[in-house]
């Protein structure tokens, strides 16, 4: 399972395989690359089934104030595309993983406007799937035929308020996962859990699409009530990018807040492990 | 009669390569319930919203707006120069055309709540008046700095019950202003409107603000013609955003011979900073280029990753990163030809208008004034301006600007000196 | 077609015991060849003035101005509430319709400089942007405590081409500023036009100034019976000279169902403190006596020696210690019913218009809705109120004095605090 | 010629029977009424036909800045009319006294509205004169007709602009003398004398009231000028006032700033008679 460096990237369906999916989010860049190839590993050591890294852009609507700063730091440190997607390459972790970003950085890289440029570049370095969460489905044309012709999984957001018409050709556009937003709003860590997510959930029912639950998710007992809730996996982001904005703070060596990282990736992941048990026997009850 | 020059534009809200809906799935069926109330309430005027609009504008916008004749000016560039007198609707400026229209479609719309974003503080006093107006709670998101530096705005704001936010990222300007609005809608999607300050925006916005702008042209074409007997020549505007120019524009596109002139400012100079992430201008139509932002596909001032510049310019209303997709495409075209007028040029007509006709415009008009500065009569027999708002708001900033440099414009402001 | 109401006044100029012409020798041959301007251009619009007069106003000015159906006090009070919307013209007040004129009678009459006094700044920058539309030399009087303390205003002549000269006698304000003009005229009268601020001063100024502002009350008597079908049960209007109530109410004197209120600034306190030479109110037609000021009789404040008293409202445009001879003659003879209204009421109506409304007044403005508050429906079914002026030029003032209060319709302010 | 006190009040005719007269000005009050008496005897002294004593309005539109001030001090040394007709009172000099004031002070005089309850005190304190710069001829018929009933002279200002008919009827009724406005604008000193002076001296040819200039007469080759140029009679205001601040300014005696009016009218008072000198020869010349 090692030497990954030459063989083609995972797919992201991969991530679902075994049981529910543990999927961390972080900045790429925050506060420089290398820290961010150092948590990468960490994350998968701590049993990560799929990572997403945010390739910074200057204008992150979609981001609550957690993410904002790590992306501005980020930016800060010069993460570019180029540099960002250098450092994919680098990495040699065997877990899929997918970059988040908007969709301008994505249609301005290369010397050709359009999106094609920067996904066979993501494919070389080794990404799987791509996340944009300015880019609704009626705009992506472009950007998913790339994905296709480069084998990269394109993951639509399926919102609270996705309904009806909208969501039958939502989910069937999504490929690799449906990434269900748990509530309404930006991201960012909550200490609750939104009925939002499980009605989301419930609507998703009928699909044949596996469905990762984000936005807002922090805590090992979140994991398990979502997991348990149905979902087949569960993203994380600003509870660790939280983490790695305290080590920034208190000027910690990125190899401590590695450790941590890994430490709460594990937990979370029991936390989902936890949810799938208990739906387990309920779903076999029924 | 004619004028009323192009469709409807595509369903789908594309002008040319430009425009589009690129915003998070959580308001894709907000921006699709937002075109649905366009195309009945504003197209097909369902419910007579259009005749109340129109109502609002005149009794509580002051509207029609004069078309005057500007005498010593006509005089100083040897051609007719009218001035289409938008500073003279109510709050100021232009801007409140747009906020009363949209602050009526979300009560049409049974909305309950209306937020909205501003740099300089004219939109968002412009919507906290029709808000104050109509009854619709208000949000107002503003960055830090400019809550700082525009204290009257985010006065007269809180005075007209308004709640103002400010936005502490980033530089605190209104780009950060504008993301942080889009934050709360996505969160309050369901029973909020999020009144958009220009002709920016996913679909349908630039086409309805343009729409709800364009009673500038409606009106001055008609004035030109009962005043003259006659088309303009030319028709100048500044543009930030683009919904001054848009509303001039829009009922002339369709006579060819009237040339549409746009106005950037050039602030200090066409150059780019990539590596301070700074454009010390916001000429993105003459000077920007294609690209994403706050939801349209657009030109825009962005460094070669497609991180967005920090645009700048003396007039904080035209200090913006991106401009409509509309005028994008206008350009594009060549229909619309595009200028750019610096800093300096901007503060020395800013001095001459106010002297001259006794009108003080403000710092974003004044970029228009500079354009006819520089080319008086070469721009024809018969031009018109609109003059998009008064300059009282930009007082201080022109004491300190012009303090700071030797205009010949300028009167003395010894009188301060005591 | 009636509201016709009063004749052409006497050639004397009286008003009953008020007006006349209190004025140095040196002057009388400027006020007899005044009187006979007016005469001629205003009364028999000899050489078009009139059609060109209104026509400035019209393209220049922005007149019409609104009669707006005010929805919210319309509620609030259970009375139709409508308001006329002089906010609106260029300038932000009333105070346009007189500069305009006068200025446009300076050059008809020849002159080629005129001057003007000026305490808060308004009828000095409306001057001053009159003279500039017009190619007019204009320089202005203003005391320095008020130059000091409304800089906008100041900056705003200065740009629109006046000299701003301060006068550093006495208290610094709009007493001085007047007694200072008056001895400019007194040196120039040859050449030189007096814009006189109100309808104050000798015959035929307070005529004069009375018929350029009635056009507030010719538009309002046909608008309201236009929206309304009716005549008005009240007209409120505030009064510091009294040109904007006379403007507001000259149409509908010979109304006689029609109630006619000119609200005063109440200060502080009807009092007089004598001993300091202080009024801390500006209620002449409330609590004044008769005597003789700055050319006319008419009701003032003073003390038992005749001495003039040094007046105070909260708003500088209402902070005179004289009124419009014949205001003080429809006072007297009960056409018209005087009102005060004090500091407090004031900011607070101030407040609750900015609210309700999404329209900041005028402090001075703000007084006639403290009133409307206090009367309400008591007023009758349909009262017009005239927005005699925008309250940008008092936002400073408004911040502080709310500051120093705790007022119950003041928004918190707290945002301005970092 | 002494003991005046309770004698009839000369006229102001008087002051021009031997002679050109000159008629100097102060502001009653300035610094005190106390003061104001003792400069109106050091007036007299010097040589004074006629003396003008201003009573104070806050509204002093008519006088330029020294005025102004002085009228300011009076009026905070407490200067009331009643208080000034009986400083008045108390005066003993034999020359015509008048007083020189707005219409306001006089028509609130005394305890019903009008001029004739301030006429009548004025007669009585001894005044032979009123002149009240804001009271045009058109206003002044219930002033003027208190003046007669009361045996006092009202004395109109003649302007540069007061030509033709104006010039007839004012002529007609001053009464005392014509005061002749030696030039546009409010009092003031002034080193130069104006064209305007002689023109309207000419103008005044034909009528038979004496004439006395004023409005900036500060030197005695002025007066001289001026009698040369056929007035009367010179008034001197704030060349005088002028002395008055300078001794307040510096904290001086009032003794000693009497002596020095009393050297200024002497002075001023020999300039006229040289211009009255100048004048002869050449009329007889003719
Ligand atoms: C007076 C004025 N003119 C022009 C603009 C530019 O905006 P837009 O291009 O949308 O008209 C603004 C923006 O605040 C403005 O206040
Ligand atoms: C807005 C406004 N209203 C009223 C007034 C009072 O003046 P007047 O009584 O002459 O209308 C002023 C004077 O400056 C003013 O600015």
């Amino acid at each position: 399972m090692t030497e990954a460096s030459a063989e083609p990237a995972p797919r992201v369906a991969d991530a679902f395989a075994d049981g529910p999916a543990l999927i961390p989010y972080l900045t790429a860049g925050d506060p420089d690359l290398e820290a961010t190839e150092e948590f990468v590993r960490a994350l998968a050591r701590g049993g990560a089934d799929a990572i997403e890294l945010g390739m910074p852009f200057s204008e992150p609507i979609a981001e609550g104030p957690t993410i904002q700063n790590a992306i501005f730091r980020a930016l800060d440190a010069g993460t570019t595309p180029e540099r960002f997607l250098d450092a994919v390459g680098d990495l040699d972790v065997d877990v899929p993983l997918l970059v988040m970003t908007y969709y301008n950085p994505i249609y301005q890289y290369g010397s050709e406007d359009g999106p094609e440029p920067y996904v066979e570049a993501a494919a070389e370095a080794g990404l799987s799937g791509v996340i944009v969460p300015d880019l609704p489905a009626e705009e992506s044309d472009p950007l998913q035929d790339a994905c296709e012709a480069h084998g990269l999984d394109l993951v639509f957001v399926v919102a609270p308020t996705t309904t009806g018409d909208r969501l039958d050709r939502l989910m069937a556009r999504t490929s690799g996962f449906a990434y269900v937003q748990a509530r309404l709003g930006t991201t960012g860590a909550r200490t609750d859990l939104s009925e939002a997510t499980f009605e989301s959930l419930s609507r998703l029912d009928g699909y044949d699409v596996p469905r990762a639950v984000g936005f807002g998710v922090s805590e090992r007992e979140h994991a398990a009530a979502i997991v348990e809730g149905g979902a087949d996996g569960v993203v994380v982001g600003s509870a660790l990018v939280e983490m790695v904005a305290e080590g920034v703070e208190a000027d910690e060596n990125p190899a401590t807040v590695a450790e941590r990282l890994q430490a709460a990736v594990a937990d979370l992941k029991a936390g989902a492990e936890e949810g799938a048990t208990r739906a387990t026997p309920e779903s076999q009850g029924n | 009669m004619s004028g009323d020059a192009r469709e409807t534009p595509a369903d789908d809200g594309k002008f040319g390569r430009f425009g589009g809906q690129y915003v998070p799935e959580a308001l894709m069926p907000a921006v699709e319930e937002l075109t649905d109330a366009y195309q009945r309430y504003v197209l097909d005027n369902e419910d007579g919203f259009i005749d109340e609009f129109r109502e609002h504008l005149r009794t509580f916008g002051g509207r029609p707006t004069p078309l005057q004749r500007a005498d010593r000016s006509s005089e100083r560039y040897d051609t007719e120069v009218y001035l289409k007198r938008e500073d003279s609707v109510h709050g100021g400026a232009h801007k409140l055309n747009n906020a009363l229209g949209q602050v009526l479609l979300a009560k049409y719309m049974g909305k309950e709540r209306v937020i909205a974003e501003t740099g300089a503080g004219q939109h968002g006093t412009a919507t906290a008046m029709a808000a104050a107006h109509l009854d619709m709670p208000c949000e107002i998101y503003m960055g830090r700095t400019d809550v700082n530096r525009q204290r009257p705005n985010v006065f007269r704001m809180r005075l007209d019950g308004a709640e103002v936010n400010p936005v502490d990222v980033g530089s605190g300007t209104l780009k950060e202003a504008i993301n942080e609005t889009l934050r709360d809608w996505a969160t309050n999607v369901e029973d909020t409107h999020y009144v958009i300050g220009s002709v920016v925006g996913p679909h349908p916005f630039p086409s309805m603000v343009r729409d709800f702008q364009a009673v500038i042209s409606e009106e001055a074409r008609s004035q030109v013609q009962e005043a003259a007997d006659r088309l303009p020549d030319a028709v100048v505007a500044c543009a930030g955003g683009g919904s001054n120019t848009m509303g001039s524009f829009h009922h002339f596109v369709g006579d060819e011979d009237v040339d549409l002139y746009a106005v950037e400012a050039g602030g200090s100079g066409l150059e780019r900073h990539e590596d301070e992430g700074v454009a010390p201008h916001s000429a993105s139509l003459s000077t920007g280029d294609e690209g994403v932002l706050h939801g349209a596909r657009t030109k825009l001032l962005q460094d070669r990753h497609g991180q967005i510049l920090e645009s700048h310019s003396v007039s904080a209303g035209l200090d913006y990163a991106g401009v409509g997709p509309e005028l994008a495409d206008l350009v594009e075209s060549g229909r619309v030809t595009p200028a750019t007028v610096g800093d300096d040029e901007a503060l020395e007509a800013f001095h001459r208008l106010s002297r001259l006709e006794g009108i003080i415009p403000a710092l974003e008009t004044s970029h228009a004034f500079g354009f006819l500065e520089r080319e008086g009569a070469e721009l024809g027999d018969l031009v018109v301006v609109t003059v998009s708002g008064r300059g009282d708001k930009d007082l201080e900033t022109v004491i300190e600007e012009t303090e700071q440099r030797d205009l010949d414009a300028a009167p003395d402001l010894e009188v301060f000196e005591r």
